[in-house]
């Protein structure tokens, strides 16, 4: 079962000892049941802030988000949500930080499926390793096992490749729309990697700069699965950063 | 760590500890001869008052090992009833600022007050073991819950927002995250509150009753100002504190494996 | 007074006494009567909460005089003698009061001694001159029952709850028993052992022997004090209630089993040294040292012994 | 937070705290008349023994504010006697093991020892004040020290690679992260550490000499079966206590605003 | 005051509860004072185990590592290390976590180097505020000012620029270039972007899969500043891919 997103006039803004700071400000969007949608912007935009009031985790200034009509709930939604910082467990050893999920979903935590997943982000033979004694991006793969491990309705990742080489990151991009593809889930997917968006996404929202605008948002055209190469996948890469070059200061 | 390191490590630690208590024993000589006061009793007729107690018993006829008798399971039910109610109030007060803001005014003022200060109301309201069992409570429940609510406010809010974003509900989330989080500081609390519930212990003890317990035996020679025979108590009590915090220590070892702990 | 030479005469003395004790009324007489004053004397009070924790504080060369139950002077004054700390050994100057103590009981459970077979009965601790007293007692009438030691301030609340069913102690505990509680008094220390020593008044073996002078006027205050009791009973009654707090009619009670005396009772002394050596209370002395051991600690150079 | 919330916020708790406070009196008084015992006087009792003992005085004439003055005094060297024996032993018992080794064996033994069980040693072996301190002490060194223990076992091995990696020798290393990052433990072990030192002052104030201080209070009118009295006594303990740890809260909020809490 | 590396059959392996693990077998490597050498290899391949080796954190198993002749020892010299998971120090500031390494450093904290810097990423008006009041990216941007700010000798960095968007990546990658080759410092670079490497490296490590050892040095033989879209410099990319891709299994 998938999802339908609907935000409206989202606002957000944090009060610190040194003021209010607005993060995002009326943004607007919505998103088909089953689609895939990447979101690009530059650092320290309100990516991550926006991606917490999606799933439920803050409550926005002003604004709706409904999810088939009602406000986001993971209690009622499946999530599978990836975070940017470390997620883990630290006093449970890769497996059952892959079984935590299912344990909490009350789904029954099925060893199988733990197990698969564990194999899909390359850890065999790491099950009973503890977060300390495994590597920066490992952690990631761990975490990215055990979102997909509760068979989410609604995906949402928050960079969770940005520590994976090429070529792991590679294999998961497939893995993950392989995965998207069967099971027609509707999937958020923040990134950097301009190439990647485009690579995964049906649409990718260009967001502005801090306090976050919804700049463009692009619908990439292309069949799947799609080649990095081919020319039409080059210019809608192109264009997008051209897109974000306008909204990145030239700091320092 | 490999096996052989970490034996090596425990040998050397076993001979760091002898070597410390020997030092211990000499000094305490020492300044016994020193001060040479009938009140200071040397290692040597302490050795010989915890033969004679062992053995013989005291003047009552109780030996020393039915005084650690009862008063272990004095401080045993004292310390259980102390972790049963310092946790859950603990995790509750952590987390919900209501359940703070309600026992907070009430359970501050009280943590202060000497447990013997409750004797009079304890023989009033409570009877039996309850009481004893109430005056080492007052010991072991304060510490145990202070450190269960700093250990709640050590839980990384990531790893909540994580069993959120599962669907999980408040209850998921203190048992899943935030008391495995809290579980050293829990520990922590539950060995000092293992002691101060054995600090209690005389102070439990003075209420009337069978003079037979560790605290009883203390009060019991203090009167008779023999004090060689008050330190076989007070060492009695320190060996018997020091083989449970040593048994929760194994546990807390098994517990927290997971742990990369700092060393200099 | 060569060392009265060497050591310029003090004129404040330091006096230990028991917290809220109605057996030590003479010192609070003295106060309140300014006979210290009347001898150029000031006084340092140090109140303490037990005859143990006072005798600690004594043989430690922190106090000159004290007003003290003889058996803790007794043990204390062994256990110095046994290390050869001989510096500050208490030493009995005059009498501070004979019996004193009561054991109570609840009237519907016990009205006879036969009827104490078999219940508990509290005592102010192992050791105490009472806990000993109802040891003896009991050997002599072939009872047996259930000693309860508690401390004195507890007994009258634990048979107020009903765990226990009689107390013996010193006053004011039994009667505040007799009067909150309805208790009925099974027996004085009168009846128990007659006349036996209760408090007494000691001074330092060094202060002794430095200031014999100072010596004789303090005693010469309490002995005063003494007299005025006997003599004002009603004014003296007053002073107690004042430093007590305790209600009239608690002190009247108490009052009337407590014996005010500047005469030692060596021979109920002796008793309690032996009984003590002989319940290992006492571990540095032998049956045979008694004689000697009391001669020492009971000075009759001021002393009015019996 | 913005003020007005926050203002909100603790205006909220001061009314819930009220509230639970004016309960706890009502059921105080409900116990006094169901139980009627003489020895268990109501609030209203106690509130004018209060009066009486903060206006005229106790029975050798002390009046409330001295006892509480003196006895705060007591506590107070006590708890900075504890606090800089406890904190530095701990911070180097957590970060050098041969620290742990020697001092394991000697200090576990002595922390279960209760207080009242040093008397007849403190009067021995030490004097004056120092006597009261030392008593104290043994209530406050012991929580401090194992919960600053605790603090340095949470601190984060990648944050003090940073500081190695900066060039930081164990003292810098020492200062600059680990004790900023036990200090929450540090604190709680302070905040338990000085209900301990409270708790310890009655055993400290069985020491002789002058009737003054609220543990000779509540032991003098124990004596005299005068409850309520020994109530005021306790209460008195409790309000400066909270008092105390009220001010180590607000030091503490001032300290950790860095902290994202959890709350459920 | 540069430096120079040499590692000399280095092993290092760890006991766990599972077993010994091997994660680096006789890796030798050298490198001259004032050079720039990147390192890329498969996820948990033991990059991040060298680079703590090679800044004195952690002691071989075996070999040895000579900074200028002596094993090395941040105190001796001065290191700018930045680690790839979050290292800022949670009761400081986003000023006071960037002074903390000149502090530590002894070189008398500089209120106006740390603002240089802080500016320089980019962090301007966010001075105040705590770590957990800003997003991934700039977290790791404070790391990298804190670094810096220090003026160190030797740089080294994990993954420095995972976690920001490709804009604010190819402005610190430019800027790191300047500081490097303006103060001729030596620089070891970890990371997973190949492109990244070829740009910045006078030399690419490639590692082999766990355990690490070292499977090819590249020279990259161009001239500063490099064009992305030279053939020369996309050859050198395609290269490195291409032995990245022979190490890296086809996980699941
Ligand atoms: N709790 C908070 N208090 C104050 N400001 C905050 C808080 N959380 C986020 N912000 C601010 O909101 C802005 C956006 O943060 P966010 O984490 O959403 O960025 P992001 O787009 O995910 O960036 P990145 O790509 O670097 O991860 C930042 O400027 C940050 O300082
Ligand atoms: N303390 C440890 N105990 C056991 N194994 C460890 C420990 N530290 C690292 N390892 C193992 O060493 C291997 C290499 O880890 P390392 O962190 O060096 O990888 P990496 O190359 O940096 O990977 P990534 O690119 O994902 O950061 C991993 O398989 C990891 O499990
Ligand atoms: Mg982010
Ligand atoms: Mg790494």
């Amino acid at each position: 079962m998938a999802a339908m997103f609907t935000v409206e006039h989202l606002k957000k803004s944090f009060e610190t000892e040194n003021g209010t700071i607005d993060v995002i400000d009326d943004l607007s969007l919505s998103l088909e049941e089953g689609r895939f949608l990447c979101i690009v912007g530059p650092s320290g935009c309100g990516k991550t802030t926006l991606l917490r009031i999606l799933c439920g985790l803050d409550p926005p200034t002003s604004g709706t988000i409904l999810i088939n009509g009602s406000p986001p709930d993971p209690r009622k939604q499946k999530f599978g949500v990836i975070f940017q910082e470390e997620s883990l467990l630290p006093w449970r050893n890769v497996f059952n930080n892959v079984k935590f999920g299912q344990e909490i979903n009350k789904i029954g935590a099925s060893d199988e499926i733990a197990k698969k997943y564990i194999n899909l982000v390359g850890l065999e033979g790491f099950e009973n390793y503890f977060p300390h004694q495994i590597s920066g991006g490992m952690k990631k793969r761990v975490a990215i096992a055990r979102a997909l491990a509760v068979d989410p309705d609604i995906i949402m990742m928050d960079e969770p490749f940005a520590d994976l080489d090429a070529q792991t990151r590679w294999i998961l991009q497939k893995e993950l729309l392989s995965i998207w593809s069967q099971l027609k889930k509707t999937a958020i997917f923040i990134t950097h990697n301009v190439e990647e968006a485009v690579f995964l996404g049906q649409y990718v929202a260009v967001l502005s700069k801090r306090p976050a605008k919804l700049k463009t948002l692009i619908n990439i055209d292309l069949p799947y699965p799609r080649s990095r190469l081919a020319a039409p996948f080059i210019s809608y890469r192109e264009k997008i950063i051209d897109l974000l070059r306008e909204e990145i200061p030239s700091i320092s | 760590m490999s096996t052989v390191r970490s034996y090596l490590r425990s040998a050397k630690s076993i001979v760091i500890g002898l070597a410390s208590i020997a030092t211990f024993l000499i000094l305490w000589e020492a300044v016994t001869r020193v001060v040479n006061s009938p009140f200071l009793p040397g290692p040597y007729s302490v050795f010989l008052a915890f033969i004679q107690i062992s053995t013989v018993g005291d003047i009552d006829g109780y030996s020393l090992g039915w005084h650690s008798a009862v008063s272990l399971y004095r401080v045993l039910l004292g310390f259980l009833a102390g972790a049963v109610t310092g946790i859950p109030l603990g995790l509750f007060m952590g987390i919900k600022l209501t359940v703070k803001d309600v026992a907070t005014p009430i359970i501050e003022p009280i943590r202060f007050i000497p447990p013997i200060a409750w004797i009079p109301l304890s023989i009033v309201l409570l009877s039996g073991l309850t009481r004893f069992t109430f005056l080492i409570w007052v010991g072991v429940f304060f510490p145990v819950l202070l450190n269960t609510i700093a250990g709640v406010r050590r839980t990384s809010i990531t790893l909540v927002n994580v069993a959120r974003t599962f669907g999980a509900d408040n209850n998921a989330v203190l048992r899943h995250i935030i008391f495995p989080s809290a579980l050293p500081e829990i520990m922590t609390g539950l060995r000092v509150g293992l002691g101060i519930g054995w600090m209690c212990i005389v102070a439990a003890e003075m209420i009337g009753g069978d003079p037979v317990g560790l605290g009883r035996l203390i009060l019991k020679y203090a009167n008779f100002l023999q004090i060689d025979v008050v330190i076989v108590g007070m060492v009695t009590i320190g060996l018997i504190g020091l083989a449970m915090n040593y048994a929760i220590l194994l546990l807390e070892k098994r517990m927290f494996r997971w742990r990369v702990e700092v060393t200099t | 007074y060569i060392t009265g030479y060497f050591t310029p005469t003090p004129t404040t003395i330091r006096i230990g006494y028991l917290t809220g004790d109605l057996h030590q009324l003479p010192l609070h007489v003295a106060i309140a009567n300014k006979y210290f004053d009347q001898y150029g004397l000031t006084v340092e009070r140090y109140e303490f909460i037990n005859g143990p924790t006072l005798m600690t504080h004594f043989v430690a060369g922190e106090l000159d005089f004290a007003y003290v139950g003889a058996p803790p002077a007794i043990t204390g004054r062994a256990n110095a003698m046994s290390v050869g700390n001989v510096s500050y050994l208490p030493v009995v100057v005059s009498s501070v009061n004979l019996e004193g103590s009561a054991l109570v009981v609840n009237p519907n459970v016990i009205t006879s001694v036969a009827d104490l077979n078999g219940k508990k009965i509290g005592t102010p601790g192992s050791g105490t001159i009472q806990d000993i007293m109802l040891s003896i007692y009991m050997k002599d009438h072939n009872l047996t029952l259930t000693k309860y030691p508690g401390s004195i301030a507890n007994l009258p609340l634990q048979f107020g709850t009903g765990e226990i069913d009689g107390f013996i102690g010193w006053e004011t505990a039994p009667s505040i028993a007799v009067i909150n509680f309805s208790a009925s008094v099974l027996l004085t220390s009168h009846d128990m052992m007659p006349n036996h020593q209760c408090c007494v008044f000691v001074v330092s073996s060094k202060f002794l022997a430095e200031h014999p002078d100072i010596v004789t006027k303090v005693v010469n205050v309490h002995n005063s004090a003494q007299d005025f009791i006997n003599a004002h009973p009603t004014e003296a009654k007053q002073v107690a209630a004042n430093y007590t707090g305790l209600s009239m009619p608690v002190i009247d009670m108490a009052f009337s089993r407590i014996v005010y005396t500047k005469t030692v009772n060596v021979d109920s002394i002796r008793t309690f040294v032996s009984n003590m050596i002989e319940l290992n209370v006492i571990k540095t002395l032998n049956a045979s040292q008694v004689d000697s051991f009391v001669s020492g600690f009971v000075d009759t150079n001021y002393a009015i012994t019996q």
